[in-house]
């Protein structure tokens, strides 16, 4: 599965997207499991709530199954405009 | 219906004529420019815009769509830049031609509170001191419940 | 703040941007154009306006000076021609810059509401069957009522 | 003092201005004295609520007092933008 971060996520996880190989069964899951890798991941995850999530390139939610899904993204709230 | 997701700057006066040119007949054209300002008391270097791409695009058109659905619209027109820009430059720039004027005025305010909020867009701005990401504002969420 | 009641033909794309250059700094630039629309199966020859020299400068000022008052502006635009049009021909337009997107969105509104109701222009069309005076709707007397 | 008409007003009297000498107190007053005058005045006076009238170029109304106004202007509701 494709994980990619922008704007601070980005930046404090230290690359723009990655390949993760993971059963997890929601975007809670991943988080969980991303969180408990390194502090960096840990530091980009510590609250959900300023983050939010799109998977396969439509916005989503933290509860959201992973099942077929091929593309997770993690940004903060978009500021565009 | 034109999305233009694009790093070079461009025209705000000449994208409008086209566009009015295009939806002859319409009665109604309604545009909005958003434009770099510089921090109260200056010293804005440059405000650095990131995106999604692939999302944004498909998020705009979802926007549009749905803009064109709600609304009487001839012809809607979105062109965000990205990248590095500097004070008074041209960040995005909406369009709609209607056959009144209401419909337009709605349908470009309702596109702006989408694309502040929903389309995949962060800003960083540059000053001496450092850089740093431009928070989203609780009044841009709440604009959207209006819809 | 300009305000130009004229005869001949404007470029709105040239206005726009002479506008938002001289509003730099300004973050949000909404405009309207008001484009002669040809009647539902065609036919119109001309839309001719009349108006009330002096009293329309004046009546614009005010509108003007209110939305000044109200909103926080950095400039406001309007152009209203008079004379006779054809259709897609531009009739008028407004411009307003501000630092917030919400501010330019309301005045331009707001200029609009006023200036179909408020200001003493009429238009009449001209058919191949003969002319009529277009008639006031109820609906742009009831939209001065939200301001 | 100057009567100035608008859009089908004028064209029912058939003529943009005129001046008039009048002791009228109010507009009201003014309307009944052109109305009596002929048929074409009249006319264009016959439903005074699809008129406006302008005191020196400030809209008013049909009560308005007339003392000190130097210019009236009788015409439909507008129509502009």
């Amino acid at each position: 599965m494709d994980v990619l971060y922008f704007a601070w996520v980005r930046e404090r996880i230290g690359l723009p997207r990655e390949t993760v190989e993971t059963n997890a069964a929601t975007v809670a899951d991943l988080v969980d499991e991303l969180r408990a890798r390194e502090p960096r991941y840990a530091a980009a995850f510590a609250e959900t709530d300023a983050l939010r999530v799109a998977l396969d390139q439509e916005l989503s939610d933290f509860d959201a199954p992973l099942s077929g899904v091929r593309e997770v993204a993690f940004f903060p709230p978009m500021t565009g405009g | 219906m034109r999305i233009v997701v694009q790093q070079e700057p461009f025209k705000p006066g000449a994208e409008m004529d086209a566009f009015a040119e295009g939806a002859a007949g319409s009665g109604a054209v309604v545009t909005f420019t958003g434009i770099v300002r510089d921090m109260p008391g200056g010293g804005l270097q440059a405000m650095q815009i990131e995106h999604y791409p692939g999302m944004t695009e498909r998020s705009i058109a979802e926007i549009a769509g749905q803009a064109r659905e709600r609304w009487s619209l001839a012809d809607v027109l979105v062109i965000h830049r990205h990248g590095s820009l500097r004070p008074g430059e041209q960040i995005m720039m909406v369009a709609t031609a209607a056959p009144h004027r209401k419909d337009a005025f709605e349908a470009a305010e309702f596109l702006m509170d989408y694309l502040k909020s929903r389309a995949p867009f962060w800003k960083k701005e540059v000053t001496a001191d450092g850089a740093d990401w431009v928070a989203a504002r609780d009044e841009d969420e709440d604009a959207l419940s209006r819809w």
